[in-house]
């Protein structure tokens, strides 16, 4: 099992209940800490989207997770 | 010239910091904040960014943009934090040569901006409040 | 508003005259003199307007727009008399509800601006003098 | 012969070698003052455009003048 830590933003943040959350899993894709995270928090699936950025750059699901990563939850952006 | 700011947006330095001698065309957009929004009064907007992506985002929307347009000059400015009505959240400025590119290269600026860089905003009405764009 | 000016361009004035509380968008364009034309530089440029009739077709312009976009706030600024390389000639500021617009309105009225509106050009080159589009 | 006063603009008025100009002519349409002036100033015939404007609106050749108007040359316009 490897610990990540993830960064919650915008309505994430209200949802995990934090400015970020600490997950253990046995994988280290983007799709598994995903897969965990709306597991645990199901009012995530609600989201119109649910990007991951590691280290600031937006990942894809293949993407493999160290456990030193900056991971963060994207919902929907709504700048400007 | 790329901030994220907790106070007032500065229109004319943004605007300054992007004209050039070799550019005749600058072009300014402001995003304000309304004072309405669904028919309801609104409160206050809070916006929140994660910087260093948001920074990073931002940059790259600039590098698109120069391969596109012949981009001499430019400033993006975002407020993080509470804004009333009126104050202005975004402001995106570019100069080019010539005209017709100045209004593309910012019109594209902030399109992408608002599709791509991690800010989340949330509308406080007078009988409520959102995320917006969060939910389908 | 409408100025012609022999004085500095106020675009910070331009852009709290247009804007509006329930505008969400500001679009501005500035003309500013550029350093060069036509691989010279350039000295400075001298403009002249027919004042009134200016004004009268700026007022046009400005009634076609609120026609085609829900135009909240609006600024149109012009010099006269001699500018100096890095000085605005033109600004034009509108708001309205949402982006898109805001860009489409000032797009059209400095497109439009520069066609119809009886303001002249000299541009004072190191090498010589040319009022500007005078012939074919 | 009615007399009519031309304001003249830009490069007209380098043209006119002043801001106005006099001239009479028999006829009383936008069409003659642009034939009289255009004959008067040979250069005139030389801009890529040359309209007329009469009490500060563009007038096509068929309006009539009244010496009272206010009547001026608009070379091509080249603001902003």
């Amino acid at each position: 099992m490897k610990k990540y830590t993830v960064l919650a933003f915008g309505i994430a943040k209200d949802i995990l209940g934090g400015r970020q959350c600490e997950i253990e899993l046995p994988g280290n894709t983007v799709a598994a800490l995903r897969t965990a995270l709306v597991s645990r928090y199901p009012a995530l699936a609600g989201l119109r989207s649910l990007m991951i950025a590691v280290n600031s750059e937006y990942a894809g699901d293949g993407v493999l997770l160290e456990e030193r990563d900056e991971i963060a939850l994207i919902p929907p952006v709504s700048g400007g | 010239m790329i901030t994220l700011s907790e106070t007032s947006l500065d229109v004319q330095q943004a605007i300054q910091t992007a004209t050039r001698l070799k550019a005749g065309a600058v072009n300014v957009f402001v995003g304000t904040v309304r004072d309405n929004a669904k028919g309801k009064a609104v409160l206050r907007l809070e916006y929140e960014a994660y910087e260093p992506m948001a920074i990073a985002e931002i940059k790259k929307i600039v590098e698109a943009a120069a391969a596109k347009w012949p981009l001499q000059g430019w400033a993006i400015s975002h407020r993080v934090g509470v804004l009333q009505p009126g104050e202005a959240a975004v402001v995106v400025a570019v100069s080019t040569p010539h005209r017709a590119d100045s209004f593309a290269a910012c019109e594209y600026i902030i399109d992408t901006l608002k599709e791509t860089v991690p800010i989340w905003k949330k509308e406080v009405l007078e009988d409520g409040e959102e995320w917006i764009s969060a939910h389908p």
